[in-house]
């Protein structure tokens, strides 16, 4: 596994938007990589900047106001940022597939869903109506929606909400991709039901040699189902490990935060560690560290000095000024 | 969807009653006098108490709505009392006429402004949309009656290519089967008479099909926008499909149940709202039918022509709600 | 474990942040001023250069009217029948009418009526239209019922013909087809309003205003109606529009001002027989009430597009 | 053939339909399309009053004698002779043996009985009960019987004399009509006329044409064209452009404005029909205020130019200036009328102390009518023209029927009205518009309500004596009276323009208001 | 303690559209289908459940929001079922509400000093007073008073929730529903209006009704517990004695399913099959019994009663779970 190369590999990516009220920074410098078979999980508040990442990758970004500004996303080497539209939509659902946050509204409402699965198919493949059929009727299957014959001829609303995750997940699968990037995709769903799509994906991981990129602002889903973990705030990463590293040697102030005020399960009631103020507006970012205003330890120089995003450790990365010797050499 | 349909038919019943009686009672205020309307200013006081008396007119109200509406229920629509003729006859005549140039404004205004619709709301921004949605608002400001006058100084009287009003050159033989002329002609196989007729609508069927066509154009945009952002556009587009492909299926179709709403209520409009065009087109359909009859105080005319009306209205209204059922599966009709 | 990550945030917090009340929040970007929602919108509109043109046809409008004695450069009533259907012209700007009067005066005294046709008109729609959909959508039940099947009626009966019947009924004259051209706009506000009622009303800030005891009459007044309000505005600005337009369809059969009153859609159908030797009779009015409707449609989208709730950030 | 028309029709009609229903034939009729602005109510003549039916049911019907072309004296038609008897109260007629129905049945004595004992039973018969002065309980009038004295003599019994007996037989609502027809179609007669006259009806589109086709067996002169359309189109400037556009051949109801460009056109020509009717506007002079004072009338009649006024008919109208028209027997020219001058009206109204004048309505009616075809630009005229002295007149438009009923109602200050003759008799004029019998509240001829009983005694004596002369004398003192009293303020008298092709020829319209069209014909 | 609030076979059944043109039988949805609960001065009580199961349709029920098809609501030994006009506005000064939206549940044309104010204005409090408790409410919740001018949309989500929370404290009631107020905040806001809440419960000697659907929040906010499922509650008892020891298996499903942000705790899952049943077809008999992993028979066609299941008050409503008798038997059922 060590030794594979990444499958998808994000350099230094920049994805603004430029609207009247300002430059909003949604993304600002994401690294990270990923290769078959490994679970990546990205968290971080609203707004942080999560879904526009996994735009940023398929290519789809509202274009205006949004545009890449830098960087470089690598694609089993080859760069996705530079293919044409028309490129690009040869490898959407068939190399790069994606599942989002909201199943209610994400499948067309006016279509049946067997119109909807085989489409995708059909967009792709050169293969007969009949034979996308089946296999749409293979991935219901796959994907546990009981009676999948006549389910085919629904139309998504007679589907439940968990339902409709599975079918979306079936619709991402279709081609076999290599890359799946998964928006939230039970933050909609309830625990019970949430318990289910998380169980489906560890099988499809199982069975499938897939990337899977898994969006999320629950850590405990992150802890589920991620191999590596990769924490963004407003717009930048701040920490990018292994799932283990992070929640038992997280580092940045920002991830302890988190951590610490999410309620646990525990016998023994603890006051929550709530960090206190909001996340800054993106398009009038304070200077220095964008964390700051929010840190409980932040010192004079992360008013004016942006850390880097540097490997702390091995395999681990912290965007932090707390973590950089220099600094600490600089700092009274 | 037999039971909805027939659920949404009985609830029709209270509006049709109420626009009757609104008519009725609207109808005997105004002032005047229907006996006095036919006998013209040259009859006699006993001629006119006799025609009053003969028409009933003298009877209560009450008794004259109730005859009215025991006439309509048993699929009498009475008669003229300016023409004898049987209102029934009439409206065979003169209903097609004003449902075939409806319906030949109404494509012009669906094929235009839904074309125009989605081509500005997919290129938002571009200088298509800005020329037609300046033009779509130029359409709605627009006083009918004046564009229409305008057409006809400037294709009639200037460069005298358009015929200036009716449905056909005097002279042209077609032979009527179901007074929708261009069917006619088409039955007839009568290919000249075709052309004629096509003509003949021409600029009645702009002046008409212009409010329409804006507010089409206007409405398909914002709704093409509107679906654009929506989530299974998004989902659309990152399973690769190509660009039209999410614009005229997965887009225009949630886009065009709006769009369909509007189109019911102004094909609905037009059918008794074309009495501006009627009248300055010479078009002798029912809007200016009722108009004169209101003129005319030809109480029954004017009842029973008004009820069908609106019975074509709602009726067109409900059809409309039928074909949105089609168009969306999610709304359910028990 | 727990205790593990814990104890890293105590090491960390060896050099602690005085922090002022833990509990106080500040805004993060201080908002440079506050600005009521309304002028917020105004800026909005402002910004947008069709609504502007819109505002600016609008004030054109009730500027003229307002000087209408200084800009017309003659009496809009006084006649020289001698003098009839001369073309535009340096004496006549838009040429003269059937009898002889100056087109170009008879325009601009008449933004005074169209200002008024549209204002009393839309004025009785809105008051109407807006208590019976305000009442139907607040308290539903059988109230809504019958005021929609009223609505029903209202809307099954052709607007022009209800139009021509009422002035039938209450006689040809300005007053009147306001008075009509008011009712048959009726359901129009009745519907928009009653389906923003019905939504606000279900709003959880609707809820909480009954859950702190407010009276019905307290919720809809200052609750319900002031968040249904965009839409009535527009409504309002496109009504007027269309107020004008119907007036003047209604005075161009002849049921609307009484001569000598320079009403455009009057002076248009007067001037019809004139089409070919004098077109210019039909020509100006016709382009007035154009240009006068077309403001008022430019504005009322931008108020629609300012005004929409979605676009706010 | 009407070439001429628009060539791309010919050409589509050659090239495509060339052997169905013989285009190639119809090219060789000969059909006049004549355009008019409303459709005909009935084709009963008997029971109808408007001008468009009348037009049409003057092609199928004959009467038993018939106006002069250009005057409304007499000449015989179905009858060829007629006598009355010296007290004037029975009138018998010598009846054409030749003539035929056009649904082949011939024409005898009894059904000319059959006809007039018809329009003795109801009511629903304007013109008759109108003309003869039927009532509720006597719906004869004073026709108290029509015989049958022979096959083809018919004798009629009044029950007092009546002077223009013989011109009423002569108007088109008394044409014969086929008592086999009428039997047949009962209720539906009306849209199945057949009479005698030289055209026989053929089809009915309803608010779009009616066609007549030549009658080849006419016992007068047949028809030289083939086959007359009545085709409506509603407005008068649209009528105008089809006109120029060539697709109809004649028309009525012309713009004044369209006049001065048909005769720019070389291919139009423009027709007048001789005036027999008259524009005024009536003063209620039951209301009381200031139209109840003759010296205020008068100050009206003074303050308008009429001159001016008169301009706006754009050459179709004289200045009125009695009840009747100039064309008319028994027209007072002597009266002399009372010309413009604003100070001597201000005089006038000084003396009935209306020095700083009031406010008064004017009643008038939307639609043009022949004799006044623009109402609302004369009223405001008017309007101007009264500001001088201080009147200021609200003018109150209305469409035609309210108009009729609130000046019935005298509801009016002022009011715009007018007469087409029927008969060319001044009674149809005199004592219909201005005798006091006619001034009945809620069913008025006489819409000034004026009761003059001088006048009234003129005009009942005229209506009794069957001499001439001395009815023209008693019709010129009453008009010397109605003009001192000035109930009115007299008009015009119009020449309503008729605008052809200049290919139509012969066409001479008649006074009443329409004609048969047998004797015109189309040229090239 | 003293039980505050109690409500009795509580239930509320929504009228659906007829399905049937003419049947007198009108289908109705069961959102809260007879439940019974106590509430403790002083105490939070957590009501947890899946989405839909009638949890906010309970707390509006609890509040006089909604009127209750059934059942009787006892607040401060009152039944205050039946109460009308002046008195149940009356009544309001005592319980209040906080909404789940921050967006939704301010009036956006409203300054916050209004929207906080309101509630005193209406029960007839001074200007004077109303402007320090104003003053101080803004304190307490964390704001400014320089905020007090602005409006809803000037502020974040966590700032609107606090002044939802404002709000709901002016009138110093003794009851307050908390309808999910940190469902729609991110995480780490959620954890300062949690803090805040605590606090204000301290201070102002609160009873809370707890609505979430997070169990973990849940847990560390309530005093006691109940579980909902589909308009039934389905077990109640002691915080920790819930969590630790569920008796009924949905409990004991709801709670394996919560994924932990803890790598280290490997635990027994319970995945239950299916979806939650619709409200307006609710399953016959125990209601979980179609996603139940244990179910039998019985559970198809008889419906489990709430019984007493442990020493400390905690009860469940299932057939397999063993009743324990014992002094507190009926102490929350009565
Ligand atoms: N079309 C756009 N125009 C301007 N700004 C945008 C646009 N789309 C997104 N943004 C901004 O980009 C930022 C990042 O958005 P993104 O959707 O990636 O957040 P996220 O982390 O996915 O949040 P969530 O958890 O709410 O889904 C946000 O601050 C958002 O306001
Ligand atoms: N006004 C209403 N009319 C009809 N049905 C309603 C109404 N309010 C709620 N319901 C239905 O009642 C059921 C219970 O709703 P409720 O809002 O109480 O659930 P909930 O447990 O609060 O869910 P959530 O977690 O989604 O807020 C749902 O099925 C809902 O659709
Ligand atoms: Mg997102
Ligand atoms: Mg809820």
């Amino acid at each position: 596994m060590e030794s594979e190369s990444p499958l998808l590999e994000v350099k230094n990516l920049h994805t603004h938007f430029f609207t009247k009220a300002g430059v909003v920074k949604a993304v600002d410098g994401v690294n990270f990589d990923i290769k078959p078979g490994e679970t990546l999980g990205i968290v971080g508040e609203s707004g942080s900047g999560k879904s526009i990442t996994a735009m940023s990758i398929l290519g789809l970004v509202p274009s205006p106001p949004g545009k890449i500004v830098d960087g470089e996303i690598l694609f089993k080497g080859e760069n996705l940022v530079h293919k044409s539209e028309k490129q690009m939509r040869k490898i959407r659902g068939k190399e790069i597939s994606m599942v989002f946050q909201d199943p209610m509204t994400s499948l067309n409402p006016v279509f049946t869903v067997e119109k909807q699965m085989i489409e995708t198919i059909l967009a792709h493949e050169s293969i007969s109506k009949n034979q996308a059929r089946n296999r749409a009727l293979e991935l219901l299957n796959l994907v546990g929606i009981p009676d999948p014959k006549n389910r085919l001829k629904n139309y998504p609303h007679e589907f439940s909400g968990g339902m409709r995750q599975r079918v979306m997940i079936a619709m991402a699968l279709s081609c076999n991709p290599s890359v799946l990037i998964a928006d939230e995709p039970t933050t909609a769903l309830d625990v019970t039901i949430q318990a289910q799509i998380l169980e489906l994906f560890k099988k499809m991981q199982q069975e499938m040699d897939m990337a899977v990129i898994m969006i999320t602002h629950d850590l405990g889903v992150v802890t589920e189902v991620c191999d590596r973990v990769m924490v963004m705030y407003a717009g930048k990463p701040v920490e990018y490990t292994e799932t283990k590293k992070l929640f038992d040697h997280g580092k940045h102030p920002y991830t302890l935060g988190l951590m610490n005020s999410i309620p646990k399960i525990t016998p023994e009631k603890i006051k929550l560690e709530a960090i206190e103020g909001f996340p800054p507006n993106l398009s009038d970012l304070p200077k220095g560290c964008s964390f700051a205003p929010r840190c409980k330890h932040a010192m004079d120089s992360c008013l004016t000095i942006d850390p880097n995003f540097k490997e702390v450790e091995d395999d681990h990365f912290v965007r932090c000024l707390l973590y950089e010797e220099t600094e600490k050499a600089v700092t009274p | 969807m037999l039971k909805y349909i027939v659920r949404r038919l009985l609830m029709l019943i209270p509006v049709l009653i109420g626009v009757s009686i609104l008519t009725f009672s609207l109808i005997h205020l105004i002032p005047g006098d229907p006996a006095r309307s036919m006998l013209g200013e040259k009859a006699t006081e006993d001629q006119l108490e006799a025609l009053r008396q003969e028409l009933g007119l003298n009877d209560p109200y009450i008794l004259q709505y109730g005859r009215f509406l025991s006439d309509i229920v048993r699929g009498d629509l009475g008669e003229s009392i300016q023409s004898k003729e049987s209102i029934a006859t009439e409206l065979l005549q003169k209903l097609p006429a004003t449902v075939e140039l409806t319906i030949f404004a109404m494509i012009l205004a669906i094929v235009i402004g839904v074309l125009a619709g989605v081509i500005a709301a997919v290129k938002q921004y571009s200088w298509f949309d800005n020329i037609s949605m300046t033009g779509a608002l130029f359409g709605v400001s627009m006083p009918i009656f004046w564009l229409g006058l305008m057409m006809i100084l400037l294709f009639s009287v200037t460069l005298n290519f358009l015929p200036p009003s009716g449905r056909l050159t005097t002279g042209m033989e077609l032979h009527t089967i179901t007074n929708f002329y261009l069917l006619d002609s088409i039955l007839t196989w009568n290919w000249a008479a075709f052309k004629d007729v096509f003509i003949h609508l021409l600029m009645p069927g702009i002046a008409l099909g212009t409010i329409p066509m804006a507010i089409i154009a206007r409405m398909t945009r914002s709704s093409m926008l509107e679906v654009m952002k929506q989530d299974y556009i998004r989902t659309a587009n990152a399973k690769g499909l190509k660009k039209p492909i999410i614009i005229f299926q997965h887009a225009l179709k949630n886009a065009s149940l709006p769009v369909l709403t509007v189109i019911g209520l102004q094909f609905g409009l037009l059918l008794g709202g074309a009495v501006l065009t009627e009248t300055i087109f010479s078009w002798p359909g029912i809007g200016r039918y009722v108009y004169l009859a209101v003129l005319g105080r030809d109480y029954p005319v004017v009842q029973s022509t008004i009820l069908i009306i609106a019975l074509i209205f709602v009726l067109v209204n409900l059809i409309t709600d039928i074909l949105y059922k089609y168009a969306d599966p999610r709304i359910k009709y028990e | 474990m727990q205790e593990d990550y814990r104890k890293d945030v105590r090491l960390l917090s060896l050099q602690p942040n005085p922090t002022p009340n833990p509990n106080t929040v500040e805004i993060t970007k201080p908002i440079k001023k506050p600005r009521g929602l309304w002028l917020d919108a105004f800026l909005r509109i402002v910004k947008s250069k069709t609504s502007l043109i819109g505002l600016c046809i609008i004030l054109i409008l009730f500027i003229t009217a307002l000087l209408a004695p200084f800009i017309a450069t003659h009496d809009p009533t006084t006649q020289l029948i001698t003098n009839r259907y001369q073309p535009p012209s340096g004496e006549h700007l838009l040429g003269t009418d059937e009898l002889g009067r100056d087109i170009f005066s008879r325009i601009v005294y008449g933004t005074r009526i169209s200002i008024q046709i549209g204002v009393i008109a839309v004025g009785i729609s809105m008051i109407i239209g807006v208590t019976l959909g305000a009442v139907a959508g607040y308290f539903g039940r059988w109230i809504d019922q019958i005021i929609m099947r009223i609505i029903d009626v209202m809307m099954a009966f052709p607007s022009i013909l209800l139009a021509i019947a009422l002035v039938a009924v209450l006689g040809p004259n300005l007053r009147n087809a306001m008075i009509a051209v008011g009712i048959v706009g009726i359901p129009q506000f009745a519907r928009i309003v009653r389906s923003a009622v019905l939504s606000v009303k279900e709003t959880e800030f609707v809820e909480a205003a009954r859950s702190i005891g407010g009276k019905h009459g307290r919720i809809l007044m200052s609750h319900v109606l002031p968040n249904s309000l965009a839409p009535i505005i527009v409504q309002t600005t496109l009504g007027i529009g269309t107020a004008i337009l119907d007036a003047a369809g209604l005075s161009f059969l002849g049921l609307g001002a009484q001569p000598p009153t320079p009403e455009w859609g009057a002076m248009l159908s007067d001037g019809r027989n004139a089409l070919q030797i004098a077109p210019w009779v039909i020509t100006f009015p016709g382009l007035a009430i154009f240009f006068v409707v077309l403001g008022f449609n430019l504005f009322g989208d931008g108020l629609r597009d300012a005004l929409d709730p979605r676009l706010k950030e | 053939e009407d070439s001429g028309n628009d060539t791309t029709d010919d050409d589509g009609e050659t090239t495509d339909s060339g052997d169905d229903n013989g285009v190639e034939e119809t090219g060789e009729k000969k059909t006049l399309v004549f355009g008019r602005g409303a459709d005909s109510i009935q084709l009963d003549p008997s029971k109808v009053t408007d001008g468009e039916s009348i037009y049409v049911t003057n092609q199928i019907y004959d009467t038993l004698v018939r106006y002069e072309e250009e005057s409304t004296d007499v000449k015989p038609a179905l009858a060829t002779e007629w006598e009355p008897s010296d007290d004037g109260t029975v009138w018998t007629f010598t009846l054409r043996d030749d003539v035929k129905f056009h649904d082949g049945t011939d024409f005898t004595a009894e059904d000319v009985v059959f006809n007039f004992e018809r329009w003795a039973t109801s009511a629903e018969y304007i013109y008759y009960g109108y003309m003869f002065g039927a009532s509720e309980d006597d719906l004869g009038g004073i026709i108290e019987k029509v015989e049958a004295i022979g096959d083809y003599e018919v004798q009629f019994t009044l029950s007092e004399p009546n002077a223009p007996f013989l011109q009423t037989l002569a108007m088109p609502p008394f044409g014969i009509a086929s008592p086999t027809a009428v039997e047949e179609h009962g209720e539906d007669y009306f849209k199945n006329p057949v009479g005698t006259g030289p055209f026989v009806f053929e089809e009915w589109i309803p608010d779009d044409t009616i066609t007549v086709t030549k009658n080849e067996d006419y016992f007068g002169e047949v028809a030289k064209v083939d086959e007359v359309v009545f085709r409506v189109i509603p407005d008068n400037g649209a009528r105008f452009l089809e006109l120029q556009s060539g697709t109809i051949d004649l028309m009525m109801g012309l713009n004044p404005q369209d006049i001065q460009i048909a005769e720019g056109e070389e291919n139009l020509q423009i027709i007048r029909r001789p005036s027999m009717n008259v524009a005024y506007m009536a003063f209620n002079t039951d209301k009381e205020g200031p139209m109840s004072d003759k010296l205020v009338r008068q100050a009206i009649n003074l303050a308008i130019d009429k001159d001016e006024l008169i301009t706006l008919y754009e050459g179709i109208g004289k200045a009125a200036k009695n009840p009747i028209p100039p064309s008319l027997w028994g027209y007072n020219d002597d009266v002399e009328d009372y010309g413009y001058d604003v100070e001597e009206a201000k005089a006038l109204l000084a003396e009935a102390g209306y020095a700083d004048g009031f406010e008064i309505t004017l009643n008038t009616f939307s639609n043009p009518r022949p004799y006044m075809p623009q109402p609302k630009v004369t009223a405001q005229a008017i309007q101007e023209m009264l500001k001088a002295v201080n009147i200021n007149v609200e003018i109150v438009e209305s469409d035609w029927d309210t108009h009729l009923s609130v000046t019935e109602n005298g509801e009016h200050d002022m009011a715009f009205l007018g007469w087409t003759g029927d008969n060319g008799d001044p009674d149809n004029f005199m004592y219909v518009l201005l005798d006091k019998d006619n001034a009945k509240v809620g069913s008025a001829g006489n819409i000034a309500f004026y009761k003059s009983d001088e006048v009234h005694d003129l005009l009942k004596a005229a209506q009794v004596e069957m001499d001439q002369d001395k009815r023209t004398e008693l019709y010129l003192d009453a008009q010397e009276l109605i003009h001192e009293d000035a109930p009115w303020f007299p008009i015009a008298h119009t020449t309503p323009p008729l605008a052809a092709k200049s290919g139509v020829v012969d066409y001479v319209p008649h006074p009443t208001g329409s004609e048969p069209f047998n004797l015109l014909d189309i040229q090239e | 303690m003293s039980t505050l609030l109690e409500l009795k076979n509580i239930k509320k059944h929504f009228p659906l559209k007829s399905e049937k043109l003419l049947s007198r039988e009108k289908p109705v949805l069961k959102a809260v289908d007879g439940i019974s609960l106590s509430v403790k001065s002083g105490e939070t009580l957590g009501l947890v459940g899946e989405s839909g199961c009638g949890k906010s349709t309970a707390g509006r029920l609890a509040l006089r929001l909604l009127e209750p098809t059934a059942g009787q609501i006892i607040f401060k030994g009152e039944d205050i079922t039946e109460l009308r006009g002046e008195k149940l506005r009356k009544l309001r000064k005592d319980m209040q509400i906080i909404f789940q939206d921050p967006y939704a549940s301010l009036n956006p044309r409203k300054t916050i000093e209004k929207t906080i104010t309101e509630p005193m204005k209406i029960f007839g409090i001074p200007k004077e007073k109303r402007k320090k408790t104003l003053d101080r409410l803004l304190n307490v919740v964390g704001l400014s008073s320089y905020h007090k001018h602005r409006y809803p949309h000037e502020f974040s989500g966590g700032q609107r929730q606090r002044i939802g929370i404002a709000r709901a404290l002016a009138l110093e009631p003794e009851l307050v529903i908390c309808d999910e107020p940190v469902s729609a905040l991110d995480v780490s806001i959620q954890a300062q209006v949690i803090n805040l809440m605590e606090d204000l419960q301290k201070e102002f000697d609160l009873t809370y009704v707890f609505i979430a659907h997070d169990l973990s929040v849940v847990h560390h906010i309530s005093d006691r517990v109940a579980v909902m499922y589909l308009g039934s509650i389905v077990e109640v008892g002691d915080a920790h004695e819930v969590y630790q020891n569920p008796k009924h298996p949905y409990t004991q499903a709801l709670l394996s399913a919560v994924p932990e942000a803890n790598p280290q705790q490997e635990k027994q899952r319970i995945i239950l099959k299916g979806d939650l049943p619709s409200p307006a077809n609710p399953p016959e008999g125990c209601k979980f019994h179609t996603r139940c992993p244990f179910a039998e028979e019985i559970c198809r066609v008889q419906k489990p009663a709430l019984k007493k299941v442990s020493e400390n008050g905690q009860i469940a409503a299932c057939h397999f779970v063993k009743e324990v008798v014992g002094p507190e038997a009926t102490a929350n059922l009565s």
